[in-house]
């Protein structure tokens, strides 16, 4: 092509103009070039990429990840193939900790507030801790107390190193604790840790209240367990999910049975009464469970005694309890496994419905079955733990906060002030504590209140180890190790308290200089045993194979029998819900957001964006109304309701009127409406844990979180809910059904 | 002049290029959106606010669609993970203007964004509404750009996007020219599945996972009727009735 | 019967050109009011562009709505210009002769406002070109000759060139008279230029006729195939209710349908505004209005067929689809209100003399047709994106914006804002047609009466 | 300005016309009679096709299969020939004048058509599980509605007929001896004088029933392609068939007047009447509807083609590609190809020999055509299914389906002649009227023709 000169200029001033009009209506430049179809982008991939083996930690679950970082960021987080318990899957949750890396409402220095109630002051880290030393060491430490969300491996060590050194009072903080579980399987089976369910070779699986397949304990754990449940090697699995509410996993169930709230555990009796008096199952394990008092000790627990109190009345009732029980004392699936908790353990009587649940394994011989399939114990283990303490203790605390007894108030990721119930009237008795100190990254509700605010590391930037709880059935370790350099001036909360210790002179108690230290410590104790995943000779070798591996696991070491009797609950078997069924006619069962959980998450756009699998709501809090319960309120999708407790509190949410709601209970799922806390997740929906009676568990004193009952008032306001989900409700059309389904008959 | 790309619309005859396919285990989906969020990562798909909700403008080249079936207490819900089926016989392809979207020898609908006008006729003709617009100029924070996938382009406001069978992973694994060992090339979808309901892999290689199921006596395709011949082959979800 | 009154050369002269050469104040109103809201409409259009598409109420898998609406509307305008001048002239229909040339501009111009709509709408408008021009420079590679959205811009771009030179042959002996009466420094080089030195010689007069008569055989296939390829980017999709056979013709006609009835609108109105009551007189206006019976009779069995051979099937997403139409606020407003004023209240009332001989009420009529056949494109477009196959988790609905609203009815604005700037400088009656048409004029005497007679033209 | 006009024979007055026509029409020579015996023969032969096919039952609906074909073809031929007398009534041409007599008789191939329809309802499949317009609407589909759709087409046919012939009744009635034939027009001139209240009743009759067949016609053709092709073909959905079927009618109807007109110009002496101007005029809407048929077949052709649903592109195969790929192209050629080819010369319109010609050919291909379409669907098994399961071969002819063919159309021809000697078959009155309404003057240097607008 002759291009001239002259033509060129005039091309170039062509291209000029053109840049500067399309500039001008917002077209970038690179709009004018034009892809040539030989070369695509697709097929261009540049640059190295290098994984990084790391754990991310929840309060009951453990995800090995494997951190996917080019040029100092970190891209992607995959599962860890070889990690025992979510063998290279992962959860949404993991996936969104590369967002609390890169969150633009991070807290990215150490924050002082210039005085009581001003604005924060950016101070650097030896300031910081120079401060905090200051004010540990002018307070009384009997009177300081360290709240954390519950924290296992290293950090749970030097937390509790440092506490007991100080002298300070840790405590766990979890809004929806497993206390009452932990309790029920201690009595059931004597056992501290959590089992693990061997879902994957289990038959029937008989599930009380425990949505395990989205938010209950280690849901990646469990899912993978369930995919080969269904599809797996063997025949398909059987799964009843025993619920008050239709969650993703009754959803998954092949049978759901809803109970009235609370009665799970007089179902569990009723068929422990049955398989005993019609003697089926394991006998001897009858003779036990009923200390040799056989079906007359559960007289009581009768089918037709209790039927109506389970299924709110029908003539049927009584043969489901009896056909329940045979299909789970035969074994035409395979073994049989029950298990128990979330809602189900959440009255009043929570601990009694676990321990009735747990209990039915004995009969069938689901605890460590040799074919496996049912429950795996895992090896007790003297690690330092930070559990969550039941409500009975924080009830205590806040009070103890109120009369001036709290002077100092350090807290890790325990968002107290948003979690307990808004009738404990937290934020006024944190107002009673002289100095409030957070750890947290980001800006909840209670470190909004804090003085000092030492921002903490994400877990993608920092040392430690994981001890998984429930683990897989054997001795494991995971390694967490930083996969980037810290984004922003922060500092994990271990080494926060290894310095700060050193300044307050603790040093004795905490003998390393940096949690990395403290972890190569704990790899060493695994070294010198000579066993497990990863075996060198010179320590440094295991150390660099260890980290690649993402941890050190030893399937040899599993745990012994059951170490307790048998037992049978003894507690109050009604749930003792709080209001009248006149004024407050509706059950309330909340529940953990499938993404958010209880509001730990709301701060993570992806999660947050992730529609809830049920109503395919995202960002928002909505109230599940049954269709025809709507009707006779007159409420329709997307009206906005206000929700009451007898507590006087109310939140008001818009109304998803969700065909598999019970007609007599009302959901709200946690996690909504913060108040602070990021931009991603203030002012949007509610927090329905505000509304809650505080009542307890009678045995173990935890929160009975779905113990409360409401009522609904129709407003005149209407919100469209944001959901993934057209506006009608989604049923197929019947000529055009685009899913198949296999009909096989049991 | 470059040589004219010349679509072809059926993948691989040829055995030793790999066919890209998915088999989607129905019965083992419990619709928990890992796979919508590990897409969404992989493949720097903008966040989608709750306005894109409001919007009915959501975003996810994998999405879960929830169906009803009966009321309270004979009701189910169905999951159905959708993602473009990467049609053999794709009828998103032969309606675009400028050739944006077109398929490539390894069975892939290729969507090439620099091409695409945006006239949004493919997405109209797209029976599985995989295909996705954007509507505004995507954005992220300026902190969370840190995580984008340099692999991946990020779309300019008006052009079409939908999933790609996340083929700069492929590109990745094949770029050297060696066979890939079945399963260890994995979509982030995929990869991330905790029920490993989706399965990916490579049609040509008889001993491939996805080429045992896809022949499974479940197996069925979505709207098989059309004759898109897709490359996503579904297994039936099991009812156990009575 | 036609051209009871006789008018002499410099009669028609004068009374045609009167704008011409004067600019009444009503014509600046006029101008400068559509002027205005046309800009409003290209402001829209640069917002538009700056934001993205967000800014329509386009959404997921509602891909297409009032633009593509628009669009198909325009286009369905544009078939009046040749309906009426190309098939009246090969059928040397007599009354054609007062409205070949505003039928045949508002042809052209509509054909653009319909070109600006898939323009505005696509994602990347400033890209459009690349769409539809043939050329291969960087990117060694063709537009995609499958996709009817290659046919539409060929098609239409060959409508709009042969209808500009159909307007302009026809043009050519009027310019002339112009020319000869223009003086100054800008008019008169102008109407010179325009008028390729036309004297008016019998050869001139021979070569424009064939001109005429051959534009008009060649422009028929094009007018036919422009509306059958509109209806393909339809028809020839898989999306349910788009995908049907009967689409090309039902639009062919259905364009005929709301483009005659916007020439009996434009009539009207020409009449009142430009003082033309020598030249349209009711006879023209009955004979379309007898014209717009027929085809939208046609038109009606086309709709009908569409309906049955839909719902014969009995498949359930083409049901939906229905049942979104016809039954489910506010579509099925929607729907009475396009099958009652595009074809219940017109079509009967036309079968009396004394409405189509009312200029008042053919107004109305027409206008109500253009309301419904506006409606009926929206209908036919909209519910199946809406309902859209068997993906029920999808079904939502579509409420235009703003935006869309304010450009569409910048198209509104625009095309009678062309249509007066035009008639700025053109007679819009050919001054030679109706001097033609006097020669014409005879009668027959039967028994005691006189019957208008016509000199037969072949 | 045409040459045509340019040295003008004086227009005859409508006398002469009358007499004319009224001569050709009384006689009743062995010419007539030998065609009529032909004609009577083949028609019989028809009659023992249909008998043997009567004998097999309605069981195996395939056999049907040309019956249909057949009747078809004379709807789509023979009895569309009335829509053209309406049309061009309405549209005011005056060229019409001498031809409209013609289609207007032809109207009486209704009464063979109702006939044939009732065999054809008996072949048809119960309505239960396949597609259909009845929705399983319970009285009578479709065997009733068919009846008094078909039923109503003829009525409104001989309506017409009847009405528009009412002044040349009159005039025949006064012309003939007495005999039985007189006596007969005599009484169906139902005593027709000329009042002015006569003649406006004939005006608004002949407008209630051209209108009211231009409406009837669509309407049975939606009956045919709907009940004995769509409804028989599993997941045809092709709304425009109806529509392809009445612009097919038309463009057989045109070809059928131009044959008729050129046998009658050619066999009968009628060049008078039938002059060039008749051919070119006709010839013009002839090469439109030859177009239409084309793009109408086209438009449903591509839908199917480019949306590759499966089941459709089976119908293409079956319907155009493979089985019936032959008869497919004869139809083509003849029904699209040559007409275009052929008609868009101007030297071959302004004949009788070409568009005769042209006619000629798409008789043949709509006949081909009208197999195509309704022997494939009569061939189909099961016509409840979703989708064509496998692609049936095409069926060839067998004895009795020629015989019913050639009866069916000797039948008609054979009507018409019939009918012919009771109704003068040049109108008298409309082209006297259309005399009386045109003049010759000179413009400039030649001779034009004027012409008053009118009826
Ligand atoms: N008419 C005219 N003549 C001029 C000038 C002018 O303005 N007008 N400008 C003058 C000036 S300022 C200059 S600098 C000269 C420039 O004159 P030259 O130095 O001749 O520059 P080029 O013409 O660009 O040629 C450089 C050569 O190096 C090759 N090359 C490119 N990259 C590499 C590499 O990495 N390694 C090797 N080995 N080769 C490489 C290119 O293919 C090319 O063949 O021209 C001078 N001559
Ligand atoms: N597109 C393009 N870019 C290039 C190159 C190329 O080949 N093509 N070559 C590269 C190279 S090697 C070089 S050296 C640079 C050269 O780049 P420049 O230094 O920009 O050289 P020129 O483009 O020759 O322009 C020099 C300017 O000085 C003016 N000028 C000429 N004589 C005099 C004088 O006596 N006094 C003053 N004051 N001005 C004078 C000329 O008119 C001209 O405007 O460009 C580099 N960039
Ligand atoms: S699923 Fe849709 S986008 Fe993907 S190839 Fe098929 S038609 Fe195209
Ligand atoms: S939106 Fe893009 S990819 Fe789709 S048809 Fe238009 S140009 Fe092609
Ligand atoms: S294959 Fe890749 S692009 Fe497609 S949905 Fe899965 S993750 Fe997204
Ligand atoms: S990740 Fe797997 S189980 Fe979860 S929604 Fe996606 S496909 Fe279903």
């Amino acid at each position: 092509m002759g291009l001239t000169r002259r033509r060129f200029l005039q091309w170039a001033g062509a291209t000029g103009i053109g840049a500067v009009v399309f500039n001008g209506c917002r077209v970038p430049d690179h709009e004018i070039q034009v892809q040539s179809p030989v070369r695509l982008p697709e097929d261009l991939v540049t640059g190295r990429d290098n994984y990084y083996a790391t754990v991310a930690q929840g309060p009951a679950s453990s995800e090995g990840l494997l951190i996917r970082v080019m040029e100092g960021r970190a891209k992607k987080v995959e599962g860890n193939p070889d990690y025992p318990m979510n063998q290279g899957k992962h959860g949404l949750r993991a996936e969104a900790l590369l967002q609390a890396v890169y969150h633009p409402d991070r807290i990215k220095t150490p924050l002082r507030r210039v005085a009581k109630g001003g604005p924060f002051r950016r101070i650097g880290w030896p300031e910081a801790i120079g401060e905090l030393a200051k004010i540990l060491g002018d307070a009384d430490a009997s009177r300081v107390v360290l709240a954390t969300a519950p924290i296992r491996g290293v950090l749970a060590d030097v937390t509790q190193r440092f506490a007991d050194a100080y002298g300070a009072r840790l405590v766990g903080f979890d809004p929806i604790d497993q206390t009452v579980l932990r309790a029920a399987i201690k009595r059931v089976f004597g056992q501290d840790a959590l089992p693990d369910f061997d879902i994957a070779r289990t038959g029937y699986l008989l599930s009380f209240g425990s949505d395990f397949l989205s938010t209950w304990l280690d849901p990646t754990h469990f899912a993978r367990g369930y995919g080969e449940f269904r599809q797996g090697e063997g025949e398909r699995g059987y799964l009843v999910q025993v619920d008050s509410r239709f969650s993703p996993t009754a959803a998954a169930a092949d049978q759901w049975v809803y109970v009235t709230p609370g009665s799970e555990g007089l179902l569990a009796m009723s068929m422990i009464q049955v398989i005993v008096s019609e003697g089926l199952g394991d006998r001897s394990a009858a003779d036990a469970l009923t200390g040799g008092g056989g079906a007359s000790a559960l007289a009581a627990f009768a089918p037709e005694a209790v039927a109506a109190r389970i299924f709110g009345g029908g003539a049927d009732g009584p043969g489901r309890i009896r056909q329940m029980a045979t299909e789970f004392a035969g074994n035409d699936h395979g073994q049989s496994l029950a298990i128990g908790g979330g809602s189900a353990g959440a009255y009043a009587n929570g601990s009694f419905n676990l321990t009735a649940i747990y209990a039915l394994n004995h009969l069938v011989g689901a605890v460590n079955p040799p074919n496996g399939g049912g429950l795996v114990f895992n090896p007790a283990s003297e690690a330092a733990r930070v559990s969550a303490a039941p409500l009975r203790e924080w009830k205590q605390i806040v009070n103890d906060m109120r009369s001036g007894k709290v002077d100092v108030l350090m807290v890790r990721d325990a968002n107290i002030d948003y979690g307990l119930p808004s009738s404990l009237d937290v934020r006024e008795a944190l107002g009673a504590v002289n100095t409030i100190v957070s750890f947290s990254s980001f800006l909840d509700e209670t470190t909004a209140l804090a003085d000092l605010i030492l921002p903490g590391s994400t877990p993608l930037e920092e040392w430690g180890t994981d001890l998984p709880d429930p683990g897989p059935g054997y001795t494991t370790v995971a390694f967490q190790q930083p996969a980037i350099n810290r984004f922003g001036d922060t500092l994990s909360f271990g080494d926060a308290l290894l310095q700060t210790g050193r300044e307050l002179g603790l040093g004795d108690a905490l003998p390393w200089d940096t949690m990395r230290d403290a972890v190569r410590e704990t790899a060493r104790t695994l070294h010198e045993t000579g066993r497990g995943s990863v075996t060198q000779p010179t320590f440094e070798e295991f150390w660099r194979r260890a980290l690649e591996r993402g941890g050190w696991w030893d399937m040899d070491a599993r745990a012994g029998a059951a170490s307790a009797p048998p037992q049978l609950p003894t507690a109050p078997a009604s749930p003792e819900l709080a209001g009248d069924e006149q004024n407050y006619p509706f059950f309330l069962v909340p529940y953990e957001a499938h993404g958010i959980g209880a509001g730990q998450f709301a701060h993570l756009p992806w999660v947050q964006s992730a529609p809830d699998p049920i109503t395919t709501v995202a960002w928002a809090t909505w109230v599940d109304v049954n269709p025809t319960t709507a009707r006779e309120l007159d409420l329709k999708q997307d009206d906005i309701v206000i929700v009451g407790s007898p507590t006087g509190h109310v939140i008001r949410a818009a109304v998803y009127v969700n065909p598999a709601t019970p007609p007599r209970v009302v959901s709200v799922p946690f996690g909504g409406g913060h108040e602070h806390s990021t931009g991603v997740a203030a002012k949007r929906g509610a927090n329905v844990l505000g509304i809650l009676e505080p009542t307890e568990d009678t045995e173990t004193g935890a929160l009975a979180w779905a113990g409360t009952r409401v009522r609904l008032t129709k407003t005149r306001d209407r919100a469209g809910l944001p959901k993934l989900e057209g506006k009608e409700l989604a049923v197929q059309l019947k000529d055009q059904e685009i899913i198949q389904v296999q009909h096989v008959r049991r | 002049m470059a040589t004219q790309a010349k679509p072809s619309t059926h993948g691989a005859g040829d055995r030793d290029t790999p066919k890209w396919e998915m088999v989607v285990d129905l019965d083992r989906c419990t619709g928990c959106q890992a796979c919508v969020i590990a897409c969404q990562a992989e493949n720097n798909i903008p966040i989608n606010e709750e306005s894109a909700f409001h919007e009915a403008r959501v975003i996810q080249w994998i999405r879960i669609e929830r169906y009803w079936e009966g009321e309270f207490p004979d009701v189910k819900a169905r999951f159905l993970p959708l993602l473009c089926q990467q049609c053999d016989n794709a009828p998103c392809e032969s309606v675009c203007p400028v050739y944006a979207t077109y398929h490539n020898n390894e069975g892939l609908n290729v969507q090439v964004y620099n091409r695409c006008v945006g006239t949004r006729y493919c997405g109209n003709n797209c029976p599985y509404h995989a295909r996705l617009f954007n509507y505004w100029e995507p954005t992220w924070p300026e902190d969370l750009r840190n995580q984008l996938n340099p692999d991946v382009t990020v779309r300019t406001r008006g052009v079409m996007e939908k999933c790609t069978f996340c083929i700069q992973r492929i590109r990745r694994a094949t770029r050297g020219g060696e066979a890939v060992a079945d399963g260890d090339l994995q979509p982030a979808c995929a990869q991330a599945c905790p029920t490993s309901a989706l399965v990916f892999g490579n049609a040509n290689d008889a001993g491939a996972r996805v080429s045992k199921l896809k022949n499974d006596k479940r197996r069925f395709r979505v709207m098989e009727e059309l004759g898109t011949d897709p490359s996503v082959t579904y297994l039936k979800q099991v009812d156990t009735d009575g | 019967m036609y051209y009871r009154r006789t008018l002499t050369d410099a009669q028609i002269n004068r009374e045609l050109l009167h704008v011409v050469f004067t600019t009444p104040m009503w014509w600046i109103v006029l101008v400068v009011s559509l002027g205005l809201v046309v800009a409003v409409a290209v402001a829209a259009v640069g917002y538009m562009f700056n934001q993205g598409l967000g800014v329509t109420g386009l959404r997921q898998p509602v891909f297409w709505g009032f633009f593509i609406t628009n669009f198909v509307f325009w286009v369905g305008i544009s078939h009046a210009g040749v309906m009426i001048s190309a098939i009246l002239r090969l059928s040397q229909a007599e009354w054609r002769r007062p409205m070949v040339r505003a039928a045949e501009i508002m042809t052209v111009f509509s054909l653009m406002a319909a070109l600006t709509m898939p323009l505005v709408h696509a994602g990347r408008a400033w890209r459009i070109f690349y769409w539809i021009f043939p050329y291969d420079w960087s990117r060694g590679i063709w537009p995609d000759t499958r996709s009817p959205l290659i046919w539409d811009p060929v098609a239409i771009f060959t409508y709009l060139i042969s209808s500009s030179l159909f307007v302009y042959t026809a043009l050519i002996p009027d310019l002339a008279v112009i020319r000869d009466r223009s003086k100054g420094t800008w008019r008169y080089p102008m109407y010179a230029i325009l008028s390729l030195g036309w004297h008016g010689s019998p050869h001139q007069w021979k070569l424009q006729g064939i001109a005429g008569i051959l534009l008009s055989a060649l422009i028929l296939p094009v007018f036919v195939s422009v509306h059958s390829i509109v209806s393909w980017d339809f028809g020839v999709s898989l999306v349910p209710s788009w995908h049907v056979t009967v689409f090309a013709p039902y639009f062919v006609i259905g364009a005929v349908h709301s483009g005659v009835s916007a020439v009996v609108t434009l009539m009207v109105i020409m009449r009142k505004l430009y003082h033309l009551e020598n030249y349209i007189w009711e006879e023209h206006i009955d004979a379309l209005a007898r014209l717009l019976i027929v085809v939208a009779t046609g038109w009606f069995f086309l709709f009908w067929l569409d309906f049955v051979f839909a719902l014969w099937t009995r498949e359930e997403q083409e049901m939906v689809v229905w049942n979104l139409r016809l039954f489910e606020a506010p579509w099925g407003w929607l729907f009475l209100t396009f099958f009652i004023t595009s074809y219940v209240i017109p079509v009967p009332l036309w079968l009396f003399k004394r409405v189509r001989r009312s200029f008042t009420w053919m107004l109305w009529t027409s206008l109500l047709v253009n309301v419904g056949m506006w409606l009926e494109r929206f209908l036919i477009i909209v519910p199946g994106l809406v309902r859209k196959g068997p993906l029920v988790f999808d079904y939502g609905s579509y409420r235009p914006s703003i935006i869309e609203i304010t450009i569409v009815v910048g198209t509104l604005a625009l095309v009678p804002f062309l249509l007066l700037l035009f008639s700025k400088f053109f007679p819009l009656i050919p001054l030679w047609e109706e001097k033609e048409g006097q020669k014409l004029i005879d009668h027959i005497q039967l028994g005691n009466v006189k019957v208008p007679a016509l000199v037969k033209e072949h | 300005m045409a040459e045509a006009a340019h040295e003008m024979r004086p227009i005859p007055t409508h006398q002469e016309v009358a007499l004319d026509v009224l001569a050709r029409f009384q006689d009743l020579g062995a010419r007539y009679w030998g065609w009529v015996t032909v004609l009577g023969f083949l028609f019989v032969l028809g009659i023992v096709g249909f008998v043997i096919r009567l004998s097999a039952g309605f069981d195996d609906r395939s056999i049907w299969g040309y019956h249909v074909a057949t009747m078809s073809f004379i709807v789509t031929t023979f009895l569309a020939m009335p829509m053209i007398s309406a049309g061009l009534r309405l549209t005011k041409a005056n060229w019409r004048r001498p031809l409209t007599r013609v289609t207007e008789n032809m109207s009486i191939t209704g009464l063979l058509v109702v006939l044939m329809l009732l065999p054809a309802l008996a072949a048809l499949p119960p309505l239960e599980g396949r597609r259909n317009i009845w929705f399983d609407f319970p009285l009578g589909a479709p065997g009733v509605w068919n009846v008094l759709g078909f039923g109503n087409l003829a009525l409104m046919g001989l309506a017409l007929l009847w009405v528009l012939a009412l002044p040349d009744l009159a005039a025949a009635r006064d012309h003939l001896p007495p005999s039985a034939r007189q006596r007969f027009i005599a009484w169906a001139s139902l005593g027709w004088v000329g009042h002015l209240r006569q003649w406006r009743v004939l005006y608004a009759a002949s407008l209630v029933f051209g209108g009211g067949y231009l409406i009837a016609y669509p309407l049975v053709q939606s009956l045919l392609f709907a009940d004995f092709h769509a409804g028989l073909m599993p997941g045809l959905k092709d709304a425009i068939g109806p529509a392809r079927a009445v612009v097919h009618g038309v463009q057989g109807a045109l070809a059928m007047t131009i044959v008729v007109m050129y046998v009658m110009r050619r066999l009968g002496g009628y060049e008078r009447y039938f002059s060039v101007e008749q051919f070119w005029a006709l010839s013009k809407p002839l090469l439109a509807f030859s177009l239409f048929w084309f793009y109408f077949w086209w438009a449903s052709f591509l839908t199917f083609w480019y949306g590759r649903l499966p089941g459709e592109t089976d119908l293409i195969r079956f319907l155009v590609l493979n089985s019936y790929l032959g008869p497919f192209i004869v139809s083509l050629v003849l029904n699209f190809i040559v007409p275009l080819v052929a008609l868009i010369w101007s030297p071959v319109r302004r004949s009788a020999w070409g568009p005769a010609f042209v006619s000629a050919g798409i008789l043949v291909g709509t006949f081909v055509n009208e197999v195509r379409i309704y022997v494939s669907a009569f061939s189909i098994e099961d016509p409840t299914l979703h989708a064509l399961d496998g692609i049936p071969p095409g069926q060839w002819p067998e004895a009795p389906d020629v015989l019913i063919a050639i009866g069916g159309i000797a039948g008609c021809v054979l009507l018409f002649m019939l009918v012919s000697k009771i109704v003068p078959v040049i109108s008298m009155w409309e082209v006297g009227e259309g005399l009386r309404l045109t003049k010759i003057r000179r413009y400039l240097n030649r001779q034009v023709r004027v012409i008053a607008k009118s009826h």
